[in-house]
């Protein structure tokens, strides 16, 4: 089945829980939790909005592990952090910090992957260690200009599945799915095993649908956070992102052995 | 590397970073995989351009035909005087464009010319970086995008229109502190969606690998220039820190001398002082945060040195105690303005006058005893400034 | 001196005026009896001066060491490319305080020195010369009093600032055209007023002799320092004509060479060529005036080149043929700032840009063949014009 | 007698010519004719604003002096040009100009001296054989800071007397009368037979009656033209002048011996 991975800045409201549930209840099969930085590098103006207004509200980590905590019993769906390299290494390990304490309160709180844009492979190995001691999945990226060699590694290295950054930008919505999204996909499918979400800029069902025909599914980001900010309420992204599922749901039909493929590699918990 | 008493002689600091980009535990190259490969290509044809008498040779010839080096050493008479230590000014407010960016510049524009690059990207507090960014762009026919805070553009409007003059775009930047921090997030962000034919031509020794090594190696021209001009190896030598870049190219000419190498920070944006390691615009290093991890807003009058981070290797200095670093408050570097002008007929940009403000301070007391020959780097001229400072100055 | 077919090589030209002051029938000291011995006292001190050894080290060092001489030589290889000509830029811009001014300053304030003054008076234009005098004084430890006319001050804010903060006191002149010529009357007043503790540290080659003769022999390092650095005598010099301190600087060093030598003016302030014989400011001149004999206001957007007169020693070289002397309109002046900020990323001053625009315009024709080899003074930068320019460039 | 030369900008309003003969009708020994420049050097914001006030008006040399011939019936005492170099020196001899033809009109017009203030000795030659052809003296100035040799050439060489530049300074009123005043119009008398007459800054009758103990008199222009500038008429200034005149006359008999010799000098046409 095609995967949808939702993306939802924690803390963006107060109710924003409740944005989680009524993702899970649209058919998402996981969430990404964006952990709002102050200087989110790969994000667009959208992301950046919404971790601005999750911070001027005084959210921190720490609220939103607390916060994710509190709704463990609705959180029927694999939660997946999404955060800049500062707030993963923070502080030293002597006094509480470090990667290692951070994936363990990630663990603590029911997180079971993490995704940071601005931890390459290369200075990923701490942080590869910390996650996998604390049953975290550290999900790797691949860019369209990742040169073949690295994308093995990125591959090879990659925990839960693969993020196919779709396009060289920001996160933000685009009126087209980006050209590098199908071949960038392709190449890492014939590094990997893992399934390949698609991810940046995927703004509509049917961008959506037209990734998931290459890929294993998509995350869908800036095009809900956008809603978010604009005053949608739960319900109402809810529908949204329902419609994200039929489209996807629909790529499954037209591609049987595509489905068959993303049920072996069983990445969801 | 362990801590090393001041004026301990060390060969080997300030020489090339480690294979993974790092000075000690910082540095490194903390960007998104889009980015990585941009970095690489740009650390092979650093290696590859350095090792090339050619490329040094054009570089030469730029720095001395257009940019106006050697730029003068000149002995402040009347300060040094006043205060009873030697006080040598190494003039980077003379060279072309009005400070040591445009040395950073020339070799970066050297280096996109020889990867095939026709566009220049630039992050600028002050302007004085997107001013000599905008500057290479038209000498080497390339086009030139600089970012820049809202509030730097309001206060330092000379340099903008500098820019424009020049041919290049300067694109406002509205979010968090308006200042140098997210004007580098933009820059890098712009990086990212043109990273084929654009070159980001990054201002200081910060950023991911190879930037704070390549950075400083073209700033070094600095210091290697006033080593051969001093008569003496100076008692301190001592330089503003913002990114750190002209304190870099200053301290790379003395660091296997005995002299005490001290950093000079705003006390508003004071990494080295009051930051804690870690990971911001691609590198480990010190940053002003707060206990969640949020980087600070810095808060200084010189735009220049509005910045929560530094350059690893002066993360790496401090910690081994090689170089030192103090603060100086807006109010001393009004005054510094202001005293250097009375006295030696020179009006230094804000960011310098904070080397300036040290001495004035410390001239006399054990940091700085009487009789002590002082290295200053002026890193730039304060023309831009004056908006500012006829506001604050009388 | 008869008329001399231009290229032809002469000795005698630009050396010492005669006894009297005049270069031909131009010069003179046409000053009240109170301000008489002033001027013969500053002819004897700078006889004396320019006899002793120690004066002239003086002097060097403070030019290298201070205002960051000698200037670079840079070949505009983009210009020379688009143009068919050799175009190299003497960078006066990249002296300290922006423009050659400095080199006239440091010489007449040493020289103030000498004779025990305390206080310099001085007129301005563009301001450059202001904020030189006021550099100076800073550096002496002397007083500063700098007369600009009101219109002046209002475009040239920058500069202003600039003296206020070095310490000088600047006096709006508020009659006639509010420009320098206005001015400098009010500076000769002021000296009178004076006399006996301020020397008149005159801007230009103009004013009683022997400011004339005083300031080319301060401003012959320009050319001396160019004939060093070309690598063979051009064919044509060139260099913008306001009181034409710059330019007479410039051709010193080369008049005893095949060079054509051309002076470029502002077409609405263009002595040399609309301008007849007349004494204003203390010398014997061409002047811009109406039939009546009433000195007329001259008009151009480069505040240091609204003057209605030349200095003598132009009317001299320009009588004689030695010399020639164009006109460009202020639209081309912004032409010529833009075109060489664009192509070769220098910001040069609003009266700089008269050369360029001149050599813009005449490449290619008969005036300046295909092929030729030009040296061009950029006199200043132009920091201080981009008020200016931001209402007129875009 | 202590002489009086009041100043007059010529042309500083329509009906300057009556101000003129006011200051004949109030006893002025002669009056010095100010034909205005655009550039005088030597005068404060006074006479600037005076000449400027002038110029302004269309006034020339050449209406100055039509004034002056119109007027010449009405016209008793000597009347002296004071300007500056550029208009003295102006044109060819070849096309009607120089200080030859400038003398001879001046001479037509009924003037017999000539004060220019930015001629010095040295450069005098050419302009004092111009005006010994045509008839007119060429006064010239003295100042505190000549020194010996050239006070001494002064005093051979000006015509008519010698004008003491009471101050170092520019033209305009002040509130004493220079300490330099009497200094050196004696140093001056010392080397010269004839009159000495004190000007620049002298504002009050008091103040001319002080330098006239040590010279010969006075020249008073600024305070004057002030008065004209305010808007005062014909005969307003008529009084002002009186005054000076009744000063100067008190000094007079104070002082016999003065008279006497000022008697025998004989300048008086
Ligand atoms: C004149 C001047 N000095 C210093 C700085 C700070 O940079 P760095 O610390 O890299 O030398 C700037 C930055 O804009 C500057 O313009
Ligand atoms: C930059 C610059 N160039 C030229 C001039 C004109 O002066 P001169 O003709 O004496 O060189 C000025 C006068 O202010 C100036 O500032």
């Amino acid at each position: 089945m095609k995967r949808l991975n939702p993306y939802l800045t924690g803390g963006i409201t107060p109710d924003w829980i409740d944005y989680l549930i009524a993702f899970q209840e649209a058919g998402a099969d996981a969430v990404e939790i964006g952990l709002p930085f102050s200087d989110p590098m790969l994000d667009g103006a959208t992301i950046q909005q919404a971790s601005d207004q999750a911070l001027r509200r005084g959210v921190t980590v720490a609220s939103i592990l607390a916060d994710l905590t509190a709704a463990r019993d609705r959180i029927r769906i694999p939660l997946i952090a999404m955060t800049y390299a500062n707030l993963v290494f923070r502080g030293a390990p002597a006094h509480g910090g470090g990667p290692e304490a951070f994936c363990r309160r990630l663990a603590d709180a029911g997180v079971s992957g993490l995704i940071v844009p601005d931890v390459p492979v290369d200075e990923a190995d701490r942080l590869d260690e910390a996650a996998a001691a604390a049953g975290i999945d550290l999900v790797l990226l691949a860019a369209p200009v990742t040169p073949a060699d690295r994308l093995a590694e990125i591959g090879r290295r990659s925990r839960g599945f693969v993020y196919a950054v779709s396009v060289m930008d920001t996160t933000g919505e685009r009126a087209l799915l980006a050209e590098t999204a199908a071949p960038l996909a392709r190449r890492i499918k014939e590094v990997t095993d893992l399934p390949v979400l698609i991810g940046f800029g995927i703004s509509t069902p049917a961008q959506a649908a037209a990734a998931a025909r290459t890929g294993d599914g998509v995350v869908i980001g800036a095009a809900l956070m956008r809603r978010v900010l604009d005053g949608a309420s739960p319900d109402d992204l809810r529908a949204e992102v329902a419609a994200f599922r039929t489209a996807l749901d629909q790529v499954d039909q037209e591609m049987p052995v595509a489905r068959a493929h993303a049920e072996i590699s069983g990445d969801r918990r | 590397m362990n801590a090393t008493a001041p004026g301990a002689v060390i060969g080997s600091v300030m020489g090339e970073p480690s294979a993974t980009g790092r000075f000690g535990q910082f540095g490194g190259r903390y960007v998104p995989e889009s980015l990585v490969p941009a970095c690489a290509a740009l650390e092979a044809a650093f290696r590859d351009a350095w090792a090339d008498p050619a490329f040094h040779e054009r570089l030469a010839r730029l720095r001395s035909e257009f940019a106006g080096r050697p730029t003068a050493l000149t002995p402040a008479l009347n300060l040094s005087a006043q205060l009873g230590v030697t006080l040598l000014l190494k003039r980077e407010d003379l060279a072309h464009t009005g400070s040591h960016k445009i040395n950073n510049v020339l070799g970066q524009a050297l280096l996109a010319q020889r990867m095939g690059k026709t566009h220049l990207i630039a992050e600028t507090g002050a302007g004085q970086h997107g001013v000599a960014t905008a500057t290479a762009a038209a000498l080497f026919g390339m086009r030139a995008t600089v970012y820049m805070g809202e509030r730097d553009i309001a206060r330092q409007q000379l340099n903008v229109f500098r820019m424009e003059l020049l041919g290049a775009e300067v694109i406002p930047v509205t979010s968090g502190s308006r200042t140098l921090k997210d004007a580098t997030n933009e820059a890098m962000r712009a990086w990212v969606a043109a990273v084929d034919e654009a070159h980001f031509c990054l201002g200081s020794v910060g950023g991911p690998h190879p930037y704070p090594w390549l950075v400083r190696e073209l700033q070094r021209v600095i210091g290697e220039e006033a080593r051969a001009q001093v008569p003496a190896t100076p008692d301190v030598v001592v330089a503003c820190v913002g990114g750190g870049s002209n304190a870099a190219g200053t301290f790379a000419g003395f660091v296997d001398t005995p002299a005490r190498l001290i950093g000079v920070e705003a006390a508003g944006g004071a990494a080295m002082t009051d930051g804690r390691p870690g990971v911001v615009h691609g590198y480990r290093s010190l940053v002003l945060q707060d206990d969640d991890g949020q980087v600070l807003e810095a808060e200084s009058i010189a735009a220049g040195l509005d910045y929560p981070g530094v350059g690893p290797e002066h993360a790496h200095l401090g910690t081994t105690g090689r170089a030192e670093y103090r603060t100086v408050t807006d109010g001393e570097v009004l005054d510094a303005v202001r005293r250097l002008a009375r006295s030696e007929g020179i009006i230094c940009a804000l960011e310098s006058a904070h080397a300036v403000a040290w001495v004035l301070r410390a001239a006399g007391t054990p940091d700085l005893p009487t009789g002590s020959t002082v290295l200053l780097t002026l890193s730039g001229r304060g023309d831009k400034d004056m908006a500012t400072l006829a506001g604050e100055v009388r």
